[in-house]
């Protein structure tokens, strides 16, 4: 799973496999981090208000 | 007593009558918990598997509820980034019922393994060839997304939607939602076809190995895409339960209509595939290792042609033809056996791929083995069953899942207040 | 309340997200499975210095060389002995499985008393006083000959220091278990004279014609037999099995003569007739042996070929085509004693099958019947006997062999006391409920046992023996193997538990009773008593760990006596009614005699031969009428019902049963016991006239669905 | 794949001729691998025998029927094209079985293993098994435990390892006297212990080994079906499922036909085409 497990090998398979994975959890984790940063400031200047 | 926590305007039972049912669901959950616990504490030697049926009844039920749950993600495919926008009346369904599917699967996984403080192992340790750690990686990658489709609708509940800063939370995420609807699906291509790797790859297991395109034996396809198709029937079968116990209607017929043209539609090209897929392997593949079909269908007491008639035939080209033609489509009564059918075909597909697999000898002096599954199985592949009812009820009770609701039973609420 | 829901939810999440992101999960996740990789209930094994000791096994009379590994002094593996002149270097599972014997749950752990219908644990001296003080009431009373042994076998030193002891107490009342071996001695006795052993020369015999002996399933010295097989197969030597089942030995064969079960002895003979007709090989050969010319007639009458069809189902083509082939072989041996040769056979079958050997001129010829002297390198001194033992050990027997003992004990008593050594006879003879009650009739039983088998259940003392892991003892070859090697079994471990060897534990008993038994037992010990006794060979024995004492053909031809033959004795009735003849099938992975099997050996058994609680029976789907592979079935013999597993068998002669034996054990091991049925359980005893033996090869028996 | 000209390729080749179904192989397995038993052993199919004894038959009636055993460790296969790539090895998600280029032989790493079981699904030979029980000895029993083969756990896979702590302590041995392992210091048990000395073990890849002389490898791929490696040039010998292209390195060797023909599954009539087919004709040398 990272580098420095004694299964990692730089080849072609971890390189697609692993990069693929850590490009997934790279989005979600920006994304999410976006959502709740995004929501926080929102609430501190309270746009949009209580109301949808 | 539960009225401040009910969507506004919603009608819904009275709380006992909700609680009486979730504890007569809640028992059987809690015997599927007990024999759960069972398998933890005492090992695997609680079930009926052997060193023959190594993979049995769970995983059976494991690739079943993924590929039943597919709908989620083939609706979120649909609806984020092909704008489907007709399906946003059934999308919260359908993550939902996704979300049960998802999370059922991986607790069956954490049962399933003989080591379950170990499981973790698999991410660690990964072995990048092994189309298991495909599915593990991809299962728990898709399994976050379903979760975070799944919070904002848990936001809109109406006192968590009372906080502000979850208000903005299910806001903001509702804004870059097709971000993760096409990361989910990304993920769920993958991990749907490495459960059906799983099978495809096994060169040793004639019954279960195809040849295929590069790494991926046609198996993988056909289980991505027989998840995409079959997907959208559970979800309409799901929706159609719960209309009929809430005894309202929940989402509207066009929404309904178009999921099952697409369900249809993608049910015709895949069972097309399989057929061809099950020729190719039936004259050429299997032939090749010394087998004739007939030895997968015969001289023992369970498995015979009907099933792959069944799984193909009737629970795969009857529903694809029922679902394309449009009078049998829009018809409720031909759209549910069609449905009903479909589901009852993937999973019988499932099963095949899983459970056959195990029962065929390759040896030729091997033999047929049969096995039965222990109740300490049973009860922990019904404990997502009734783990998906709790869930379904509380979040249909208090959460807005139904968009359509309000607007669909207007005027029979009128009617019941004259 | 101002510690409202919000903030109480607020600081949970906020918790949970804490621990979350600490490293206290992580950690916890990785402890658990390095847990998981050493729990406290899985062995972690002690490693050390691997060293390697050389002993014999004594499982069973094969007397192979064993080698076992240690580490740190404990032995964890035995193999066989590379170059021991009996194994070289092959082992067989029992062997192998030796070290669970030495923990095996059915042990005996301390001297034991009975009282009531318990055990109760003595010390060793209590054990040996008790012992002492009733044998010497016996004594007294001035009925030494009441005084009875059962024993396994009769050679080596403890066979020896048993009869000793039973002579200086002044009984004659010694019986042996039947085995290979004594059948083997009886009819070398009655055809050869007394005190011969008889070999077989398989390793160079070119024609190998076996009456049903199991020679790949322990007949004999089992790894011995099996290697002289695969050394046969690489000869091109030939085999020929008579059977009435598809053994493994018959697979290996070349042709197999299928005959109806208990007309081995009568096919014998018809070869005999035709040697003697055909193959003119005329009475006159046969110089100097008595009643040669009434055999000759008697066989030549009553064995044609066509009569021998009739009985046995072999052509009477094919009868005559076997002898020729057999006579025109350079080197032809025939074998007794179908399956292992121990219980169940008859001196009639034996001597037929050694007469054809000696009719072909195969006694004491390169691959054929070796008939060989005592083995005699045991110089005991001279035996002390008082008045009483002198006049107690004149008196005749109680009965001609153990069987017949088994028959006076029951109907009469006779024994105020026995001892038994080696032997397992309530579950190794045929009913072994009338054996039982026999032993009931007895009023004191010793056993020397090492096992809480069925045997040792019911003595009223118990002298732990240690087992050969851990004594010292020569061990001889025999078991018709066609040469004498004397072997040491060496302690390759300390006593696991508070046994004796068997030797001391007699010593100490003689010295107890005092007087001139204690003066013919006048050893330290049984360790100085063997150095003593064996000091012809012991500076060879103890340095090689083994002696030949002889691998060659013995020199001359010997006489044959007929006279036995000649009288035309009958075939053993077949006792009961049914369709089906029940046979039992020694199975190699499966003991069968005194020693019970090691739950390794178990593991190993098919499930064609056990299944869960039931012994599978074989039977022909040509002759199962309506049941069906995998039923449960009632067998019914005469002597007892039991429900067993059907397992369809083309290889077994259609209307025969074949049921496995060494199961239906029944003591404290559950590895072992309680699973199946004790074939002798069905089978009742037909004693032999003349010989004394159990003939009963089988039983009639029926079967229906259960 | 690592290619190395010195790599060993350890294998078996078994005469079922010889074999008598004895079954001292098995037990020599069970006693040096610390392989653990229940009370009820009977059914086969949750019955931990690393080494198990197959018996067939010819299906006809006495006394024209006629058994085989065939002793069936694993079969430590190469997969296809022989490339490491074995049915069990290239399908465990946690790596906790491996294939040795050096030796050829297929590892498995107890306590890496968490018992999704898949590997036992992927093989055909059933030569996997599950520990669904704790391995319980009787009391004092676990005193002969060898320290060599660790016992397992509850919840993991295991097999036959070609008995790899015997070759690990040859190599040791050769690596401090400077040499190569000779042929007899590394055999397996089940070799070993075999009375009928139907066994034969050493390295495929060297041709001063007895196992080589009676294999005889075809070192290059079987024109008629090219998953097919290292098929034997003794019309005797075969392999089990050979056409799967698992490429096993037990190799078996019968002078009966019919026990031939039971080693693979061929369609009608296929087997009289391929019988007389043995490996590349020897001008591959």
């Amino acid at each position: 799973m990272f580098p420095f497990c004694f299964e990692w090998a730089w080849d072609i398979g971890h390189a697609i496999f692993f990069g693929g994975f850590w490009y997934a959890i790279s989005i979600l984790g920006a994304g999410m981090t976006y959502c709740v940063l995004k929501a926080a400031y929102d609430t501190v200047n309270d746009k949009g208000g209580s109301h949808h | 007593m539960d009225d401040a926590l009910i969507p506004e305007g919603a009608k819904r039972c009275g709380f006992p009558t909700f609680m009486i049912g979730i504890v007569i669901v809640g028992a059987v959950l809690l015997w599927g918990v007990y024999a759960m616990f069972l398998c933890w504490f005492k090992g695997l030697n609680q079930t009926n598997m052997n060193d023959y049926y190594g993979f049995a009844l769970w995983i059976w039920a494991d690739l079943a509820v993924i590929a039943v749950g597919g709908g989620a993600f083939f609706t979120g495919l649909l609806k984020y980034i092909f704008k489907v926008d007709e399906l946003k009346n059934i999308i919260n369904f359908a993550v939902i019922i996704g979300f049960i599917c998802y999370s059922s699967a991986l607790l069956i996984l954490a049962i399933d393994i003989g080591q379950p403080l170990r499981g973790w192992f698999i991410f660690w340790h990964a072995n990048v060839h092994s189309m298991l750690t495909e599915v593990a990686f991809c299962l728990s990658c898709y399994f976050a997304v379903l979760t975070i489709e799944f919070i904002p609708n848990i936001l809109e509940n109406r006192q968590a939607n009372k906080v502000p800063f979850f208000h903005h939370l299910a806001h903001n995420m509702h804004g870059v939602m097709a971000v993760f609807a096409a990361t989910g699906a990304f993920l769920s291509f993958f991990h749907q076809g490495s459960l059906g790797g799983v099978a495809g790859v096994m060169f040793g297991r004639p019954f279960a190995y195809r040849e295929g395109l590069l790494i991926w034996p046609w198996t993988f396809f056909l289980f991505t895409w027989s998840a995409a198709a079959f997907g959208p029937c559970f979800t309409l079968l799901v929706t159609k339960i719960t209309e009929i116990i809430t005894g309202k209607k929940l989402v509207g017929d066009k929404t309904v209509h178009l999921l099952a043209k697409i369900s249809g539609w993608m049910i015709t090209t895949y069972i097309i595939a399989k057929i061809i897929d099950t020729i190719y392997w039936a004259w050429v593949t299997v032939p090749s290792m010394g087998f004739k079909l007939s030895h997968f269908y015969s001289n023992n007491g369970f498995y015979g042609y009907w099933i792959l008639i069944t799984e193909v035939i009737l629970c795969g080209v009857v529903p694809g033809l029922l679902l394309i033609n449009k009078s049998t489509r829009e018809n409720p009564a031909t759209r549910t056996i069609a449905i009903i059918l479909g589901v009852i075909g993937v999973c019988l597909n499932r099963w095949v791929m899983v459970l056959q697999i195990m029962a065929v000898p390759v040896m030729s002096f091997d033999t047929w083995a049969l096995y039965i599954p222990s109740w300490q199985e049973v009860a922990t592949t019904i404990l997502p069953v009734a783990y998906g009812i709790i869930l379904i009820a509380v979040a249909y009770r208090y959460l807005p899942v139904f968009p359509q609701e309000l607007e669909l039973n207007k005027s029979a609420d009128a009617a019941a207040q004259n | 309340m101002k510690i409202d829901r919000r903030s109480f939810l607020g600081l949970g999440l906020g918790a949970a997200a804490g621990i979350a992101l600490s490293p206290v999960g992580v950690k916890l996740t990785d402890d658990s499975s390095i847990w998981t990789q050493n729990w406290p209930w899985t062995p972690v094994p002690e490693d050390g210095e691997i060293t390697y000791d050389r002993s014999v096994c004594s499982l069973c009379p094969g007397a192979c060389g064993i080698s076992v590994r240690k580490i740190n002094g404990r032995p964890v593996k035995i193999e066989g002995l590379d170059d021991y002149p009996i194994n070289n270097g092959g082992a067989c599972l029992h062997g192998i499985s030796g070290l669970q014997y030495l923990y095996d749950p059915a042990r005996i752990k301390t001297p034991l008393k009975k009282t009531g219908n318990k055990f109760e644990k003595i010390s060793w001296d209590e054990a040996i006083a008790l012992v002492a003080q009733t044998l010497g009431k016996i004594r007294e009373s001035g009925t030494p000959e009441s005084l009875g042994l059962i024993t396994g076998a009769d050679s080596g030193s403890m066979a020896q220091l048993f009869a000793r002891f039973m002579d200086a107490f002044g009984s004659p009342n010694t019986y042996t278990m039947p085995s290979l071996e004594s059948n083997l001695a009886l009819t070398a006795a009655a055809l050869h004279g007394a005190d011969r052993r008889l070999g077989f020369d398989l390793d160079h015999s070119d024609f190998i014609l076996s009456f049903g002996a199991a020679l790949i399933e322990g007949w004999g010295a089992p790894v011995a037999c099996i290697q002289a097989n695969a050394s046969r197969c690489e000869r091109k030597a030939k085999l020929v099995q008579v059977d009435y089942r598809l053994s493994n030995t018959a697979n290996t064969a070349d042709k197999i003569i299928a005959v109806k079960p208990g007309t081995e002895a009568d096919l014998a003979l018809g070869l005999c007739a035709v040697l003697l007709t055909k193959a003119q090989i005329s009475t006159g050969r046969l110089f100097g042996d008595v009643n040669k010319f009434a055999f000759a007639t008697m066989v030549v009458k009553e064995y044609t070929p066509a009569k021998v069809e009739a009985i046995t189902g072999v052509k009477a083509a094919d009868i005559e085509a076997l002898a020729m082939e057999f006579i025109k072989a350079k080197a032809p041996v025939a074998v007794p004693g179908k399956g292992r040769g121990d219980v169940g056979q008859s001196l009639r079958e034996f001597a037929a099958v050694q007469t054809l050997n000696a009719l072909a001129g195969r006694l004491n010829k390169e691959g054929g019947v070796f008939v060989m002297g005592p083995a005699d390198y045991l110089n005991f001194p001279e035996n002390v006997m008082d008045e009483v033992a002198e006049k107690g050990a004149g008196k005749d027997q109680l009965a001609g062999s153990v069987n017949e003992l088994v028959d006076t004990l029951e109907k009469n008593g006779g024994l105020s006391a026995l001892f038994i050594y080696n032997a397992n006879p309530c579950y190794v003879l045929s009913n072994p409920e009338k054996v039982k009650a026999a032993m009931d009739k007895v009023g004191f039983k010793v056993s020397f046992s090492s096992f809480m088998d069925e045997t040792a259940l019911r003595s009223d003392v118990i002298l732990p023996a240690s087992i050969f892991l851990e004594r010292l003892e020569d061990v001889v070859s025999g078991a018709g193997l066609a040469k004498t090697v004397v072997g040491l079994c060496r302690p390759m471990v300390k006593p696991v538990f508070d046994t004796k060897h068997p030797g001391d534990a007699l010593i100490l008993l003689a010295q107890a009773m005092g007087h001139s038994i204690a003066q013919s037992f006048a050893w330290e010990s049984y360790d100085s008593c063997l150095g003593e006794v064996a000091e012809k060979i012991w500076e060879n024995l103890s340095g090689d760990g083994y002696v030949v004492i002889d691998d060659r053909p013995p020199a001359g031809t010997p006489a044959t006596d007929f006279s036995f033959l000649a009288s035309g004795p009958k075939a053993a009735e077949v006792m009961g009614e049914g369709d089906y003849t029940l046979v039992p099938v020694d199975k190699m992975r499966l003991a069968g005699g005194s020693m019970a099997s090691s739950p390794f050996a178990v593991k190993t058994v098919s499930d064609k031969v056990i299944s869960g609680k039931y012994s599978v029976v074989e039977i022909n789907p040509a002759t199962a009428g309506a049941l069906k592979d995998g039923d449960v079935a009632v067998l019914k013999t005469a002597m007892g019902t039991a429900k067993v597993k059907i397992g369809f068998n083309e290889g077994i002669m259609p209307g025969v049963i074949g049921m496995p034996r060494g199961l239906g054990h029944a003591f404290n091991n559950p590895y072992v016991a309680g699973k199946g049925v004790n074939v002798n359980d069905l089978i009742g005893p037909v004693i032999e006239p003349g010989s004394g033996l159990d003939a009963a090869f089988g039983v009639k028996a029926t079967l229906s669905k259960a | 794949m690592i290619e190395n000209k010195k790599a060993h390729k350890f294998g078996m080749v078994i005469d079922l001729d010889k074999c008598t179904g004895c079954g001292a192989c098995m037990v020599s397995c069970m006693a040096e691998n610390n392989v653990p038993f229940k009370e009820d052993e009977s059914n086969k199919k949750d019955s931990i025998t690393w080494m198990r004894v197959y018996r067939l038959t010819n299906g006809k009636s006495f006394p024209e029927t006629q058994i085989a055993y065939i002793p069936r460790p694993c079969q430590h296969c190469g997969g296809i094209g022989d490339h490491g790539h074995s049915p069990c090895v290239s399908v465990c998600p946690a790596t906790a079985t491996d294939y040795g280029y050096d030796t050829g032989i297929v590892s498995q790493i107890y306590t890496r293993c968490f018992g999704c079981r898949y590997c036992m699904g992927a093989c055909p030979y059933h030569a996997r098994y599950f520990n669904w029980w704790d391995p319980k000895w009787p009391e004092g029993m676990e005193n002969y435990l060898s320290p060599n083969v660790s016992p397992r756990m509850r919840g993991v896979v295991e097999k036959c390892s070609f008995c790899y702590h015997r070759y690990q302590l040859a190599r040791e041995q050769a690596i401090v006297e400077d040499r190569e392992i000779e042929e007899m210091e590394y055999q397996t048990a089940c070799t070993t212990a075999c009375p009928a000395g139907a066994i034969v073990f050493g390295d495929l890849n060297n041709p001063a080994h007895k196992v080589h002389q009676i294999v005889k490898p075809d070192p290059h791929p079987d024109p008629l079906n090219h998953k097919v490696v290292g098929k034997s040039r003794n019309p005797k010998v075969f392999r089990l499922l050979e056409r799967l292209g698992t490429n096993t390195k037990v190799y078996y060797m019968s002078d009966r036909e019919w026990v031939r023909k039971a080693g693979d599954n061929y369609l009608k009539g296929e087997w009289e085409n391929v019988k007389t087919h043995h490996g590349a004709s020897s001008s591959h040398g």
